[in-house]
């Protein structure tokens, strides 16, 4: 067993996985020399070589467009997008050119590109550099989507998406880079795309996370004294709408804790499947907790405010289970106590 | 290798594979005059199928422009790996595309290049290395980078050519895939196919820049103008710059200077040609130019040309009616190849 | 009164704008000299001169950022993207940078942009130029976003973007551009953003569309004999929760006619929002009448397979209707009798 | 005019507006070295409050890079607009900003520029025309573009300044901005300050051409070469840059040659320099090459420059407990200003 910090975690998969095939080749900017901004990739040059690992200019469009590129012709290229909001800039080569490719060859050539990116608020990194802007790649047809929420679970989907023949995102919350998790890396440490996790077992409520939600969800979980079961949905496209349904169904109840502000995101996309499928079985409303919309603030006291913290879901589903009705945000009481 | 063996094409006329097309293209003067000949009947018959409302969407003719097209087939080899872009009727046919593709692909019929799924713009063959066409403008350059660092890190021996026009060269994509692909030196060539307007504007209008070309020394890059209307002079350019690619000595961007003859796509009448411009570059006709380049060697004469013109134009015709009888994709085609299959 | 094609109603448009206010500039891709490709700036420069209607480079990213910057000096750029594909390279300029400048300047400066683009399928444009994508712009605090519906909404909605303050996007079904409206232009044809409008009334449900499924889903609502409330929503972000919950309320019906793929779009943030605010209180699922999640076809019998056609969504409505229980969509019926 | 005044600055230990503090530094050689010192000292609290545990978030220093700030600053009229990057605290300054303006946004306090919701690199103080800092690299110099697109259909007289990295010549809205402002000879000055490093990656790794201003002609653009490390050379290149756009010349790219002494960002200790490079650049240090000159002149010396530093480290020491003793906004904050009040 491995206690890996989620960073080493990436840089193990991406070492596993270029030791399985030789044709995965890892770049973006400063991911070679440097092992990466957020050292996820230590060590791979020495390992590997310069042919396979490259830093690359400050060009995001290039870097995803080379990556379309050099999957179609042979190679399984893992490219780096350092923040997720840089996305903003190369977005066409994700959804538009690499999405797109085997469909419009009508299978004559594929892309097993995989473009790995931090997200999230919590490291004050500020408005431009903290979104999780899942919603740019969720409706994508021929993408594939996954975030993950901690150590074992990147090194899993990242080995698993290196695998895959089409291309994937995955999104990694840049906070937990830092944080530790035990597990045995190795392919039976690989996590099959599209399926959901679930990470506790209860019967009152279904409560599910994507991200560094999870861990705040669980945490909030465990202040309560009701029980709820916890899915960590980590594929978002396309998500695992089975398990979800399933829980659900036996609970009763759903609450998404999600990171993106109220508008958008993964959760309206759950929650409006969910309540048509199961349209008269719910006993409440499909509680979304959520950050506000406003721009991530950087100030600390702010910043952790606009995240939900494993107190606010506490508190928000300990009303909701109470109550059966659904509690108002925190910023629509702003004065009042919360 | 990721790439596999295109859809199969059922022909009616000839048996000829779109390798064995490219071959003929790539050895024989002749071939390359009648394929710039075919081409040219492929952009008047697909004019005419929209006109007789048998086809529809957008679509872009190249009249005029052949000989770029057939010159960068003859220069490239079928083992490269080409990104075209939206104007690629002539380009596809030259790399060895079939008639019926082509046709068959305007008319969305499931006997086009992709099944009628992607329409005119949308032509691959990836068993002449064309890989992919690009319709968002110069996406397709830093894909050609990546292609190109495909084959150095396999030791493939491949060059990978982007093809792309002058309106292309003011946005994001070119600036970052030059600077990238000449960094590490890979194994690219970038043609710029400057047919002197981008929509409806010259490029002159909107390119701070002449010859568009020169750009290329601001990623220290080689470069080179060229006759867009003289095939000799594009397989020259365009060859030198391959074998540069394929020996080591990285990227090369071509500016091939050229025309187009009709409008930027079919509802453009294209009123914003100055006078006596569409009459001069008339003038230097590129079917024209080799036309009397062979006949000046003695390899062809006016009746010979005119039968391989009467020839070309026939193939079109049964290429179209082949393809105007052929069926459209079932629903469910649209939900096929989303996704690959996964592979293990 | 006028009856204009919507290419023209929006050309008046930015000509009463800039006649209106001289800080009104235009520019884009072949919109001065030539009028647009779609004809939607015909006669501006001729009228108001080359300062003021500008032809630019093929560069969407300079496009708006110059918009962006235009706007921050005191102008009111109306700047156009040919297609909303386009902003896979510019979507950084909208989102990240002009859409937070009034926040991370405190209000000291601001950004009055409009940015035009058409969007959707059917006119043979295919998958690269046909999407509507919405969701890149539905989650951007600080962006408003509108997607106009004919000639009438169109100008009016436009006018109104001009006059905001804040960045706006205008989406512009581009198969609706020939099609044409009697209306009066003029100050009272201005529409609010934000604002809803009841199309139809109707007792038994509600059905909320945008954009060309406005059109389509009117003439699906004629071909059913029940009492069904029509409401455009015309302004995305934000929308007008209140007019469509004040009809549901009453309807206890919601059905959504979107050009979107089923996942993903304004359609399961509506569709969550009302699940949310009216549970309990529906009397049948939450009907999605969408597109399959598939790139847009290129072949004609394809792309209007693909689009939900009248016949095709008063069927879904009929059947919805009938039985208070959601029909499958048309994909997961193929082989079947449609 | 959409822009409008800044947040309202309360000052402790004077009452020098951003203004005031920008019109010594364009009259007065003494203010300039002064303002340089100080940036120096705001960069080594902001290392301190880092250390200390009492800053949070992401911040780059600009510690060797004074000369350019105060430069620009000096060569730049007021009423000007300027869009700077990340790395802003020296420009910030420079450019009239005040010390607890910077240390209250570095701490996150309202008394920061922007109240403390944007951070670091956030600095934003329209009086002087520093309308905003952009962080994601090259994304300002398109905005740059607009706002002198504005001044030129204004005729207000105004120029519009970008200053970014040496890391941002290789990303798209470089390419297509230059084009652009090019094209429309636009009173814009485009300026690369470059440090040598891009986060990481020096700048010959990322960059294939030398020198990076060499890519004006790409633009058919004028350019210049400057040592970054003489505030006299910078406020001549730039000033005749300014000029040159004022009178309706169009765009200038200027490349300012300076050196980061400190890592790209806080965790970093820039493992990737060469030996002896940080030393080679210190030793042309730009504080200390006008102080010589200054004294050279007999306009300072020796005591007289301890007594400037010693002034500026105290107001800085002020500055900082003025931001620590202040308040940090309110929650409701992050809620105004999303959107603008509507004008009408
Ligand atoms: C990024 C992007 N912007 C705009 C367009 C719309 N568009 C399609 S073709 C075209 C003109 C392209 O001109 P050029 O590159 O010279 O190619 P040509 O049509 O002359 O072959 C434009 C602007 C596009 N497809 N992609
Ligand atoms: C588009 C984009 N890509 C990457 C980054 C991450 N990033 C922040 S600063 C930086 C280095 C910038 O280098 P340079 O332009 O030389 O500025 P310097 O930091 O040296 O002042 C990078 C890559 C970013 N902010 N934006
Ligand atoms: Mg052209
Ligand atoms: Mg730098």
């Amino acid at each position: 067993m491995a206690r890996l910090r989620m960073n080493q975690a990436i840089g193990a998969a991406l070492a596993d996985a270029m030791a399985e095939d030789p044709t995965v080749v890892v770049f973006g900017e400063d991911v070679a020399a440097a092992g990466g901004v957020f050292k996820t990739s230590v060590g791979l040059l020495e390992r590997f070589g310069p042919e396979r690992v490259r830093d690359t200019p400050i060009s995001e469009m290039a870097i995803v467009g080379t990556a379309v590129g050099a999957a179609m012709g042979g190679l399984r290229p893992v490219a780096e997008i350092m923040f997720a909001d840089f996305f903003g800039v190369a977005l066409d080569q994700v959804v538009t050119q690499g999405a797109l490719v085997h469909y419009l060859t009508r299978g004559a050539v594929t892309v097993p590109m995989v473009i790995r990116s931090s997200v999230g608020a919590g490291r004050g990194f500020a408005a431009t550099h903290s979104r999780t802007v899942e919603e740019w790649f969720l409706s994508a047809p021929g993408l594939k989507l996954v975030e993950v929420s901690g150590a074992r679970t990147a090194y899993g989907l990242l080995r698993a998406a290196v695998r895959e023949e089409g291309p994937v995102v995955v999104l990694e919350p840049r906070a937990l880079y830092g944080t530790r998790e035990e597990f045995e890396p190795g392919d039976d440490a690989v996590i099959p795309l599209g399926v959901a996790e679930v990470r506790r077992e209860g019967a009152d409520a279904t409560v599910v996370a994507v991200g560094q939600t999870v861990g705040i969800a669980s945490e909030a979980i465990e202040r309560l004294d009701a029980s709820i079961e916890l899915i960590d949905l980590l594929t978002l496209r396309p998500w695992d709408v089975e398990t979800v349904l399933a829980s659900v169904a036996r609970t009763g109840r759903l609450a998404l804790v999600e990171e993106h502000p109220f508008t958008g995101g993964w959760g309206p996309e759950v929650a409006s499947r969910v309540g048509q499928e199961l349209f008269g079985e719910l006993t409440s409303p499909i509680l979304r907790i959520t950050a506000p919309d406003v721009p991530v603030p950087f100030t600390r006291d702010l910043e952790f405010r606009y995240l939900p913290t494993a107190e606010y879901v506490a508190a928000q589903l300990g009303r909701w289970l109470e109550t059966d009705t659904l509690p108002s945000p925190w910023w629509e009481r702003i004065g009042e106590e919360v | 290798m990721a790439i596999g063996k295109g859809p199969e094409v059922v022909t009616t006329y000839d048996a000829k594979t779109p390798l064995m097309r490219r071959e003929e293209v790539i050895a024989d003067p002749l071939a390359r005059l009648e394929r710039m000949m075919e081409i040219r009947h492929a952009e008047q018959k697909i004019r005419e199928l929209h006109e007789e409302g048998l086809a529809w969407g957008s679509t872009h003719s190249c009249d005029g422009q052949e000989a770029v097209a057939v010159g960068i087939a003859a220069a490239v080899a079928p083992t490269d790996h080409v990104v075209g872009a939206h104007r690629g009727h002539g380009l596809g046919l030259a790399l060895g595309l079939t008639p019926e593709q082509l046709l068959g692909e305007t008319l969305g019929r499931s006997v086009g290049a992709v099944e009628g799924l992607g329409g005119s713009p949308h032509l691959v063959e990836t068993s002449v290395g064309l890989v992919f066409t690009v319709t968002l403008m110069g996406a397709g350059i830093p894909i050609a980078a990546g292609l190109a660092l495909a084959a150095e890190v396999q030791g493939s021996g491949r060059v990978a050519v982007a093809v792309f026009g002058d309106g292309s060269v003011n946005i994001g994509a070119f600036h970052e895939g030059l600077n990238l692909a000449s960094l590490w030196k890979l194994p690219a060539v970038f043609v710029i196919e400057n047919n002197h307007y981008g929509e409806f504007s010259r490029y002159d209008r909107t390119t701070a820049v002449e010859p568009l070309a020169r750009r290329a020394e601001a990623y220290d890059l080689p470069w080179e103008l060229v006759d867009g209307q003289d095939v000799d002079a594009v397989i020259a350019a365009v060859g030198a710059a391959v074998e540069r690619a394929r020996v080591g000595e990285g990227p090369t961007l071509l500016e091939l200077r050229t025309y187009r003859y009709f409008g930027h796509s079919r509802s453009d009448r294209a009123p914003y040609r100055p006078e006596g411009e569409l009459e001069a570059w008339r003038a230097r006709d590129p079917i024209r130019i080799l036309g009397e380049r062979l006949e000046a060697v003695g390899m062809v004469d006016a009746d010979a040309l005119a039968e391989i013109d009467e020839r070309c134009r026939e193939r079109i015709e049964a290429a179209a009616a082949h393809a105007l009888a052929s069926p459209v994709a079932d629903p469910g085609a649209m939900f096929r190849h989303v996704y690959p299959e996964p592979n293990r």
